[in-house]
């Protein structure tokens, strides 16, 4: 499993160095970290003419297949980019719209509509986003849908309930809805400005939003169905533990940024006439936050290389969920001792170090945080099964 | 401000001749019936506009010197009167105002001040006309208070201010502001400081709010630009000024160390577990319980302090371990409420848990201060190894 | 509750204080870590004739009320005792035997046999244990019985089941058994040497021993009962508690003792020219160390002085949990540390710490480990019943 | 014995050249079906009384040496055979003999001796004939080995050692001591140590077992009594022992940090939870979970470093990460099996949990040493800041 990178061809291997470092140097100079502390708490929280940009590097096909225009490109292109940005904290939905969304339309089956989505996400023009997540009941994650349901009416069916914690939270064109049936869980697309269709949206730490999105009797018809059934199970269930991936490269970067801004701290800061890189005990707790960064390394290297091989399903949620709850728990550990650290400078709003700690807050409660995950990988690890 | 009258009447009452437990309930019934509602357990620190009302209330009644001598317009409480006063306040969540006044300056000044000092500000703090601010820290004096920079130069009868001063609290709340200068840049730097007081209207000061991660403006940065300080102004004699702050340390030390905080955050736990129906999940009941009692023993600890207080001894080093663990405590009590609420861990504001309003980051965010300032956790930590394990650097 | 210290009368005060100094001083004299170095793994891993010291200064009567020919001290007498003793490791079986054992029986309503019972021990005669713990099932404490039951035969009651865990494992000369019966809890006295008694000494880290009692239709007679029914239960309950509370005490001893010792070496032991206790990181932990030592100090003085008053059952229970918790934490943090900051010399047999550490690790497991105490605590805050 | 024949057969065949897999496949089935199954996952480090059977069948084989060169009777295996040779041992649960003249004492006389020096004692090595121990600890030189005391006098043709030795492993089954000596005391502590080597049958060598608190004797203190040790059992050049010492520091370092100790109370864990019926618990599912992650989380920062010496390359400074947190991982595995066995928790041996057997404080004890040995936790830190992190001191 992980001696694949091993096998990587030198040249997809130089590809990929190539394209993180002009991933890197497009993210630094056309999302300076002004950017992203200038859009927070505005109306969609991102940049919508900056999204054209990410199309205009081709980003916004990057990971879908030739076949529908994109550039076939996999989860290790995919991650550099996501990396990049994720270190200048740009407020785009890449993962939400580009890997999440994305990803669960190019899973599914139905052709005309899984054609004209994917066509309009490579240009830039569509943003979608997946509702799938109801109010909150325990420390588990349950993919499966039970507030929205869809009931056949006399002119055709009809979606009702809400969903939580969508991304984006705003400026969003349009949903992959799961919902309940008679066989399963079936998959649905319903455009934002469908009747029907409220969105409610909340203001995040780090000043993007996530929304609340009420289906009223939204009609729908069958051009809009995506997948039923067990084949809506595995279409879902991919494309999510692909999006708690590339959470985790976030996650990644923003570590390796918190880190690095401790660190160089840590080194110029002088009190008691000396750097206070110097006193031991914070040397030691700056080398846990360290091993922490690794491990998240470690693992993240191996599941991206998962990703992009032909693996067992349950494996694949196994490894993304461990990554996932390793990203998240040491995102949150950073956030917390970078600041304290820092001393009350690291507190501070002026500071750029925040913008790492409340984006690091939302993306590991983000599609479950890491006790969640512990306990969906628990769960697969005794059921041995896809399924959830 | 017609204060003075009532203020002469309570002078003369003897609240230690009172029952600690009737004084106590007293205390208790005047809370409940005339604190604003809308102001309890304040998730913030209150400004001044929000809390004056309660202020000029407290000061009608003479109650707002709780610890001042009774000649001084104080309550002259004794430590365990004192104690009551102060628990009665946190068991009613009543509000901090501004009170750098009240129990650091004015302490200091009836102490320390001149007989003119004393008649010129302390009456002004007990009628709530003067607001004081601390400016100790600077940009590179934070942890290591004692090399601080801003520069008093003597000038005929002034000081002539140059410098910063920053993380102090509500400074543009303030009308006035005690600080550190240096005024000896020949000696060792703890002796060559002196304590001064400057009032905001001088020409050349400047206040700047500092905006937290959080959003709130708690703290500010205050600029001294040529800053003409009288020298009647010098507390307790030139280069004197590191021992009168270092001698403001008193027993209220043991209040950085209530258990209060902690309390608090374990109710919003609880509130939140409720709506979640997670007391039927062991995995959480099992780390609920630890945190649980990681508070109630805090308690514990802080009692053994207090009981200390109220025997009249002293304080030691020893009582910093009451703030560590307070702090810390409060802290992991924090993440797990972020851990409980899932996707709503991230939202700013309140958020509805099945019809139930909790504010989930407040408790993250006011995590981070309650382990810096005050000592760090860190400082906190080297005091007790130096002074209470006698191990040496 | 925690202020009833405060109106102890002075003379109260200054009596504990002698007790206390010259509990020390005679277990210092009477008992070197020599002693309880050289007990370790010996037949009964205690010994006898130290027993009947005890019992010459008072010691084992202590506890027990005048009308019983004791000396009627409470708690925190008994404490300045067992506090002085475990400082010196003694290995003799005070808290199992005049604490928990003696409090059943002063507990319990069998006139005759309660008499003759205390009057044995008061004069060092007498070592009984309590036979209660079962087979481990899950983290719970569970002080209700099942494996053991008595039935009635045509001659008499008959016990049958095993017992395990109990404490002194050998020279022990007679068990109080919790067993089950139709109304519930019983409670029975039961001589060592009572036919179809079979009790396998089973070695403990400390070099003391544990048994496991096996009662192969032991047959009772209604003299040999101590109590039936609820009466069984409360008042195996208290003695419980209380013998939480004590084991908490030699923990405690136990915790300064290893600290005290860590902070020695940590002020002399010189390495890269310089005390390791003038490393900050070493600095640190040895704090976090001071900290659950004195958290643990000052939950158990408010503990024994809820002993030595009135109070309510549960309350009572739930203070017994939690400082055994915070004790048994607190002692095993302590020993893995103090071995840490020791380096390998306090891995070693020869150096004293190992006393230490093995016998925390035998009284932090003893009665229910930490986990086990906070789940009942739990349970009780719930419940809010005195039952369990 | 009869070695020599097989050797030299063996000494020709290219193990290189096979595939890694078919390599990996063929030492596991060698292992499969010679080593004895008593021996498997032994709790505590083998003596060589215990371990010379298979010490023999491997010297036999031409195996015993993996890592030398054929030219030496080793296999001369690459990195990545070798790696797949020690983990298919820890697969198995082989046992360590008494390995430091196969893993230290033989690779730095192959680089460091004279042709002499190699003659002399590499054969008896693979031979089984000379157990070899590791002279380096003493009593006030652990952490800070550079302090070392131990003394060495010319004399003639001879040095004369004075001092002694601690943490001396096995040394009561060896024959023969590498250690370090002072040589040189008016120089920088570093820069007069001398790398020497001595026959245990020398007048004045004393060894002295050291009991633990588990009760075994893994360690020993080794006493030198104006022992005459000739020059020509120097390595390396006078006064270049500590540059010596430092270069054995090869890649072998990640088997430091190697997952198997975990993996192992893993499975003790695993197995007493199974049988006390425990994964129905949330709150021990909840615990168990995390470390169970913790493990595999090692285990892909091993195969990262272990990827990286079969790249060709040279281990850096931040391979002390994977033995910090091998080690810690390891000790919170061990606590949690001490608190899942409750009031078994204590019993020294085997305790038998509903019919399965399992010893408790094995883990416990082992985890103490993990920590403390081959660089301290602290030391790793230490390492780890100012290697890594650029953080200096």
């Amino acid at each position: 499993m992980n001696s694949n990178s091993d096998h990587l061809d030198t040249e997809r291997q130089d590809n990929r160095r190539m394209l993180a470092e002009s991933a890197q140097t497009f993210a630094t100079k056309a999302s300076p970290l002004t950017r992203a502390r200038g859009l927070r708490g505005s109306a969609s929280g991102f940049d919508r003419s900056f999204w054209g940009k990410l199309a205009e590097q081709g980003w916004t096909g990057l990971l879908i297949p030739e076949a529908f225009a994109g550039y076939g490109q996999g989860f290790g292109e995919m991650a550099a980019v996501v990396s990049a940005l994720a270190t200048q904290v740009a407020p785009e939905p890449v993962v939400p719209a580009l890997v999440f969304a994305s990803r669960v339309i190019e899973n599914t089956g139905n052709g005309d509509l899984q054609q004209q989505l994917l066509a309009s996400i490579v240009v830039g023009e569509l943003i979608p986003a997946v509702a799938w997540q109801e109010e909150l009941a325990g420390l588990q994650v349950n993919l499966l849908a039970s507030a929205v349901v869809t009931a056949p009416t006399n002119s055709g069916i009809q979606l009702t309930g809400e969903k939580h914690h969508v991304r984006p939270g705003a400026d969003c064109d349009g949903f992959i809805v799961t919902a309940k049936q008679d066989n399963g869980l079936s998959l649905w697309w319903v455009p934002a400005n469908a009747a029907g269709v409220k969105v409610r949206s909340v203001a995040l730490a780090d000043g993007t939003s996530e929304s609340s999105v009420r289906f009223d009797g939204v009609m729908l018809d069958s051009s809009q169905s995506l997948a039923q059934g067990d084949a809506a199970i595995v279409a879902f269930t991919r494309a999510y533990d692909e999006a708690l991936v590339m959470t985790s490269v976030e996650l990644l970067a923003l570590q390796q940024a918190m880190l690095n801004m401790t660190l160089e701290y840590l080194r110029t800061r002088v009190q008691f006439g000396k750097p206070i890189g110097s006193f031991q005990a914070l040397q030691h707790r700056a080398v846990d936050l360290l091993i922490q960064q690794e491990l998240t390394s470690a693992v993240l290297g191996q599941a991206i290389t998962l990703l992009d091989s032909e693996c067992d399903p349950v494996e694949r949620s196994l490894m993304a969920s461990r990554i996932k709850a390793r990203a998240s728990d040491a995102g949150l550990l950073l956030a917390r001792e970078s600041i304290q650290l820092h001393g009350a400078i690291g507190f501070t709003d002026e500071y750029d170090l925040g913008l790492y700690v409340q984006r690091a807050l939302v993306l590991s409660a983000w599609l479950g945080n890491a006790q969640m995950h512990r306990r969906r990988y628990a769960n697969l690890t005794q059921m041995n099964t896809a399924s959830v | 401000m017609t204060t003075t009258t009532n203020q002469t009447i309570n002078q003369t009452t003897d609240w230690n001749a009172l029952d600690t437990e009737a004084f106590r309930l007293m205390v208790r019934a005047f809370f409940e019936q005339n604190y604003p509602a809308e102001l309890r357990y304040p998730k913030t620190r209150l400004r001044w506009a929000e809390i004056k009302g309660w202020y000029m209330t407290l000061s009608n009644k003479g109650w707002v010197a709780p610890s001042w001598p009774q000649a001084h317009g104080g309550m002259g409480l004794s430590p365990e009167k004192l104690i009551a006063f102060i628990e009665e306040q946190e068991r009613w969540g009543v509000g901090r105002a501004p009170d750098m006044g009240i129990t650091m300056i004015g302490p200091l000044l009836i102490q320390y001040g001149s007989k003119e000092q004393q008649q010129k500000y302390l009456p002004k703090i007990i009628q709530g006309e003067n607001i004081w601010c601390q400016g100790y820290s600077e940009p590179n004096a934070g942890s290591d208070l004692a090399s601080l920079r801003t520069d008093a130069v003597e000038d005929g009868d002034d000081f002539i201010i140059n410098g910063q001063k920053t993380w102090t609290t509500l400074a543009q709340d303030a009308t006035h502001i005690f600080f550190l200068a240096r005024t000896d840049k020949t000696v060792k730097k703890q002796e060559g400081i002196s304590f001064l007081l400057a009032d905001f209207t001088t020409p050349g000061i400047t206040v700047r709010p500092i905006r937290n991660i959080a959003g709130h403006e708690e703290f500010c940065e205050v600029f001294f630009e040529n800053v003409r300080v009288p020298k009647a102004n010098l507390v307790g004699g030139l280069n004197q000024g590191w021992g009168i702050a270092k001698a403001l340390l008193g027993f209220e030390r043991i209040f950085l160390g209530s258990p209060k905080q902690s309390q608090y955050a374990l109710s919003r736990v609880e509130a939140a577990a409720q709506a979640l129906g997670l007391f039927g999940d062991q995995g959480f009941v099992d780390r609920y319980t630890q945190l649980q009692l990681d508070v109630a023993d805090l308690s514990a600890l802080y009692v053994r302090f207090v009981e200390q207080v109220k025997r009249g001894e002293k304080l030691g080093p020893d009582v910093s371990m009451l703030k560590v663990w307070a702090a810390e405590t409060f802290s992991r009590l924090a993440n797990l409420l972020v851990e409980i609420t899932g996707g709503s861990g991230a939202v700013a504001g309140d958020i509805e848990v099945n019809g139930k309003k909790i504010d989930v980051l407040t408790s993250f965010y006011n995590a981070r201060p309650a382990t810096i300032y005050g000592g760090s956790s860190e400082i906190q930590r080297n005091i007790l190894a130096a002074s209470v394990l006698q191990l040496r650097s």
